[in-house]
C-alpha cells in the first residue's frame, strides 16, 4: 500500500487536521472533532445546509462547506456514515433557528443516522427537513428510484441548496430546490480499478486489466454489470444513453453536467470523455448551460469517472450560476 | 436454575471484543465481496474505543453493553453504529438493575435487542441482514427453553442456529443496504452483518457459559 | 492499461476539444490547435503572460488559462515540450503590443523550443522576455541551482506574474515580479507508484512496493534517493527540511505554500501531509498567509505529492491574493 | 567516383522512418529508464508525420530532410523537435540544389547538420546526448575518406562508430538534459538521443549503400 498517511486507523482525524489549517478563512472547527463548519456559521437569518457522508470522496463533503455552500458536515470513517450524533451536531453548528435542511445520500448508514438525528434534534427543538440523493441510475429500476445510490449529483444539489438559502430561501423553499435539484439530475459511474481503504490494506474487489464495471458505486461497490474497456468516446455514449431516458431529458431541454473523476484517473481522460459526452447531448437537442469536469466526487485513489447530467429550469440556472466558494467548488457569478 | 451474577461484565465484554477484533479482516473482506469494504475495521474500532473507555475500572454487564452502544451511536456510525448501537442498548436496557442473569432475563434482553434492530432498519428475515442471524437464533434458544433445556444448553443452541443462520445468507438476493442495488449478483456470498452477527452472538453464548459453569463449581 | 481514452496517440488533441468545450467561458481555441488562449485575449494595453509544456500535467498548464492568470499557453505531447512554432503562436495569441512574458520550466526541450520561438517572434517585432522557473531542489545542489527543474512552484509564478500583468504592470515589471516569485520558491516532490504514458503502454519505471522516490521529477524522472516508505508526518519533514535551508527561510518569514499530489494520491492524503508541514513551518517560524492543497501539478496517475514554499514580501503577497479565474485556481480577492 | 541522384528522395527517407518506428519501443524504454519515457513515441510520430506529408508524390533528397526537419520543430516539440529538427534543416540545406550526392558532399551535409545541433544545444562530446553518437562517426567517417577509402566503405566506419558512440553513452554520467538531475545514477543505461541518433546514422548509411550499389550496376 503505497500510501502518504500516519496510522492507517487514524487517516480520518489526520486529514481533518490538516484540513482545517490548510482552510482557516473559510472552515472552522467544532465542539465535536468530527463536525466542521462554516467559518461563517451559524449565519443568522438563513436556513443551514448540512449534509455529511463517509470519508474517502474528498472534495466531498467537507470541501463543499462555504460561502453559499453547505455550512456544516458530519464526517465518517473512511466509506462509513458519520454517527448519529455527527449529524446531531452538525445540525446545530448550523442552526440559527431558520431551521436545518439536511442534504445527504441514499446509503443504509446514512438513512439510519440521520433519522435518529432528526429524532434528537426535534427533542432539542431544532427543525430539520431532509432531501436525500438517489442520482445513480444503474443502481435500481426506475420503478424503485427511491432504492437508487445518491452519488456525484449531490455536489449539485448541494450546490442548489446552498444558493438557496443564501438567497433567502427559507426552510420549505430550500428544502424544495433540493428536491427539484434531486429528481431532476440522473447519474452514472464506471470503474477501471479498485481501492484499498488503508484501515483494511488490500483492494476490497478485482477489476480484470481490460475489464471495467459499469454502474459502479463510488465506495467501489459493484457495478451492475462487467463488460471490457472500450475507447472513450463509447462508454461516453453509453453512458449518456443510460442517463438521458431515465428521465427523461427531451430535446431542447437546458443542462448542466458534472463528469467527476474517481480519484486516480488523470484529469486529461476525462475532458477526452467529456469531448464524446458534449457531443452526445448536442445530437440529443440539450444545450449544456455549465459544464464540471474534475474531481468533484471521489473514491479514494480508484480509477473511473462519472457522469450526472441535471435539468435545468429558470431557478435551477440561478441557483447553479450564482457564485460560491468552498475548497471543492468556487466559482464567480454570471 | 442456572444463572450468573451481572457484575461480571468484563469477561463477557473482554470475550466479545476479542472475537470481533480476530474476525475484523474476515468481516471486512465479506464487506468487500458486496459492499464497501469497512464492515470489520470499523467493528473492531468501536469494540476497542468501548473497551478502552472502560478500562482500568470494574463494570457489569448492563454497564458494558450500555457503552458498547454508546461507543457504536455515537463515534462509529456506518450501518452497524446504530444498528448495532440499538441492538446493545436494547440488551444494557433490559438488565439494567438486575442482580443475576438466568435463562428467561436473556431471553427477553435479546428480544427487546432484536426488536429494536428491526424496528429501526424496516429489514425482515430474508432480506441479507443481520437479522437473518439475529431472528432464528432467538428462535432457537426460545425452542430449547421451552423444551425444558437449561441455560446452557439453551445458549449452546442459540449459536448454532446463528451459523445456520449466517450461512443462509449466502443464496439470498439482498433486499437492503448497498448489497440490494447488485440484485442477482448479491447471491453467492454471506452478509457481513449477518457474520458479525454471529460472531456476536457466539462469543456472548461462550463467555456466558464459561460463567455458568465457574458459578456452578 | 486501465484508460479512459480514444488512440493513444490522439490524447492530447482529444483532451484539449473537451477541453475546450467544458471552458467557453473562459478558453478559446487559437489558429494553432496546439495553442489555445484566454477568451479576452490578447487584453489590451496588458502585458500578454505565456507559457507552455507538456501534457498530462492537468490543471498544468492550460488550466491555468483564465482572468488575472495565463493569456495563452502552448501545448506538447504528453512530457514533451511544445513545438517552437507552438510557443510562437501563443506569443501572438497573447501580444497586445505590451510585450509578452514567457514563464516556463527549466527543461531541455522548453529551453531549446523558447530559445528558437523567441528569435522567430522578435524578427517579427514581438518582445518577449522570460522567467525560467527551477524551483525544483532536488534536481541540483546550489551551487547549480540554474540547472535545477520547474515544479509545482510554477504555479505560483504564473500566479504573480498574471496578477502584476492584470494590475498594469509593464513587461519589465512582470517580469522581474515573476522572477522574484521563483527565486523565493523551493519545493520538493516524493513519488510513490509510477505513471503510463498512454502511448508508450506501460510505466516508465519501477518504484518497489515500500519505497519511495525522493525528489522525483514530476514526469516520472527517477529521484535523487530511493528510501523507505514512511509515516506522513515523517516525510512532511523531510521536505520541509529541504526546502527550508536552501533558500534559506528564516524565522519570522511570511509564506505562501503548495501541496500537490501528483494526480492518484487521494486528496486526503495530502491534508495529512500538509498538517505536518504547517507544523514544522509553524516551528521554524514561517507564518502561513496561504496555503494551497490539492492536485495543482500532476503527474498522469502518479502516487506521490509535491511540496513548495514560497517566501512572501508585500508585493509577492498582494499578487497571490488577487482574485483569479480559471479552471485549476479560482478565488475571490481578500 | 562513388555517388547517387540526389533525386532519390524515397528509399531513403523510407528506411529511415521505418527504422525509427521498429525501434520506437526501445528507445522510449532507454528514455525511461532516465528521462520520461517519450522519446521513442515522438520521435515515430513525427517521423511518420513527415511521411505522411510527402506521400503520392515523388520528393528529393533535400526536400525529404526539409520536411522532416520542419515537420520536427513545427509538430513535435520535445528536445528532439528542435534538436533533430536543426540536424535534418542542416541535412537539407547543404544539400539544396545538388544534383548528386558524394563522399564529400555528404560529409559536408554531416557537419553543418552536427554543428547546428551542438550550437542549439550547447553540448559537447561526454555530456550523454546524441552528440556522443554524432560526433565520433563524423570523425570516423572523415578519417575513411582521408584514407582514401570510397562513399561506401567510409559509410560502413560511419555505422560503426556510431554504435561505440552510442554504447560509450553507457559509462556516462549525463550532463544535460532530464537525466542530469541523476549524476551517478544516470551511468549504466545507453542515453535515448544517442540511441536514437544511432538508428539514423546506421539508417542513412545503410540506404545510402544500396543506392551506390544500385547505381554502380
Ligand atoms: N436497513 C437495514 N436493516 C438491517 N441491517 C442492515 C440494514 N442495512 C444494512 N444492514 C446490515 O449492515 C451491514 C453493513 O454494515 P456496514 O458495512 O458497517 O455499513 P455500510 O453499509 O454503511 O458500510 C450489512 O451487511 C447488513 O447486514
Ligand atoms: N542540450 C542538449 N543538447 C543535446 N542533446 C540534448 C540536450 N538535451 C537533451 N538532449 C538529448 O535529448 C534526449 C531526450 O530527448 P526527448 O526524450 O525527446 O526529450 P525530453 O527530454 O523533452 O523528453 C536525451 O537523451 C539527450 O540525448
Ligand atoms: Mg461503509
Ligand atoms: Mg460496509
Ligand atoms: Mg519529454
Ligand atoms: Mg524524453
Amino acid at each position: 500500500m503505497q500510501r502518504i498517511i500516519n496510522e492507517p486507523g487514524e487517516v480520518v482525524g489526520d486529514m481533518l487536521k490538516g484540513f482545517l489549517k490548510a482552510h482557516r478563512e473559510i472552515v472552522a472547527a467544532t465542539g465535536n472533532p468530527r463536525v466542521l463548519k462554516y467559518s461563517g456559521a451559524p449565519v443568522s437569518g438563513k436556513v443551514g445546509v448540512v449534509t455529511g457522508g463517509g470519508s474517502g470522496h474528498k472534495p466531498a463533503f467537507v470541501g463543499y462547506i462555504g460561502r453559499n455552500m453547505l455550512d456544516a458536515v458530519a464526517v465518517g470513517e473512511v466509506f462509513s456514515s458519520p454517527s448519529a450524533k455527527a449529524f446531531l451536531d452538525a445540525f446545530k453548528a448550523a442552526d440559527s433557528g431558520k431551521g436545518i435542511a439536511c442534504l445527504y445520500g441514499n446509503y443504509a448508514g446514512d438513512n439510519l443516522n440521520v433519522k435518529m438525528a432528526v429524532e434528537l434534534a426535534e427533542e432539542q427543538g431544532i427543525r430539520v427537513k431532509t432531501v436525500v440523493a438517489n442520482d445513480d441510475v444503474p443502481s435500481a429500476p426506475p420503478a424503485e428510484r427511491s432504492k437508487r445510490r445518491g452519488v456525484a449529483g449531490e455536489v449539485l444539489m448541494w450546490k442548489v441548496g446552498g444558493a438557496k438559502a443564501a438567497l433567502g430561501g427559507d426552510l420549505d423553499a430550500v428544502i424544495q430546490a433540493a428536491q427539484k435539484a434531486i429528481d431532476n439530475t440522473r447519474s452514472i459511474g464506471i470503474g477501471l480499478t479498485p481501492c484499498t481503504i488503508p484501515a483494511v490494506g488490500h483492494p476490497n474487489f478485482a477489476i480484470a486489466p481490460g475489464k471495467m464495471e459499469v454502474g459502479i458505486g463510488h465506495h467501489g461497490e459493484p457495478g451492475t454489470r462487467v463488460e471490457d474497456l472500450k475507447p472513450a468516446r463509447d462508454m461516453a455514449k453509453m453512458m449518456v444513453e443510460t442517463v438521458l431516458p431515465d428521465l427523461p431529458f427531451r430535446s431542447g431541454d437546458r443542462v448542466a453536467t458534472l463528469v467527476s473523476g474517481l480519484g486516480a484517473t488523470p484529469v486529461m481522460e476525462l475532458y477526452i470523455l467529456y469531448d464524446t459526452v458534449e457531443a452526445e447531448l448536442a445530437k440529443a437537442g440539450l444545450r449544456v448551460r455549465r459544464s464540471y469536469v474534475g474531481n468533484y466526487f471521489t473514491s479514494l485513489e480508484m480509477m473511473g469517472a462519472t457522469l450526472t447530467v441535471m435539468k435545468l429550469d429558470d431557478e435551477l440556472e440561478t441557483l447553479i450560476d450564482l457564485d460560491a466558494q468552498s475548497m471543492g467548488l468556487t466559482q464567480f457569478g454570471r | 436454575m442456572e444463572s450468573f451474577a451481572s457484575e461480571r461484565g468484563e469477561p463477557i465484554l473482554g470475550a466479545l471484543v476479542a472475537a470481533i477484533q480476530a474476525r475484523s479482516g474476515e468481516l471486512s473482506d465479506l464487506d468487500g465481496a458486496l459492499g464497501d469494504g469497512d464492515h470489520g475495521i470499523n467493528m473492531a474500532k468501536g469494540f476497542g474505543m468501548c473497551l478502552e473507555q472502560l478500562s482500568a475500572r470494574s463494570y457489569g454487564l448492563s454497564e458494558a453493553f450500555s457503552t458498547l452502544g454508546g461507543v457504536l451511536l455515537d463515534e462509529i456510525g456506518g450501518a452497524m453504529g446504530p444498528l448495532y448501537g440499538t441492538f446493545f442498548r436494547g440488551l444494557a436496557r433490559a438488565s439494567k438493575g438486575r442482580e443475576r442473569i438466568d435463562a428467561e432475563l436473556f431471553g427477553s434482553m435479546l428480544e427487546q435487542a432484536i426488536a429494536g434492530v428491526a424496528a429501526l432498519g424496516g429489514a425482515k428475515a430474508g432480506d441479507k441482514t443481520l437479522l437473518d442471524t439475529l431472528e432464528p437464533a432467538l428462535a432457537a434458544y426460545r425452542r430449547a427453553l421451552s423444551e425444558g433445556k437449561p441455560f446452557s444448553e439453551a445458549l449452546g443452541e442459540l449459536a448454532f442456529a446463528a451459523e445456520r443462520g449466517r450461512d443462509s445468507t449466502r443464496e439470498m438476493a439482498a433486499k437492503v443496504g448497498r448489497a440490494s442495488r447488485l440484485g442477482e449478483r448479491s447471491r453467492g456470498s454471506v452478509d457481513a452483518g449477518a457474520a458479525s452477527a454471529c460472531v456476536i452472538l457466539c462469543a456472548l453464548a461462550a463467555s456466558m457459559r464459561t460463567l455458568l459453569e465457574e458459578e456452578a463449581t
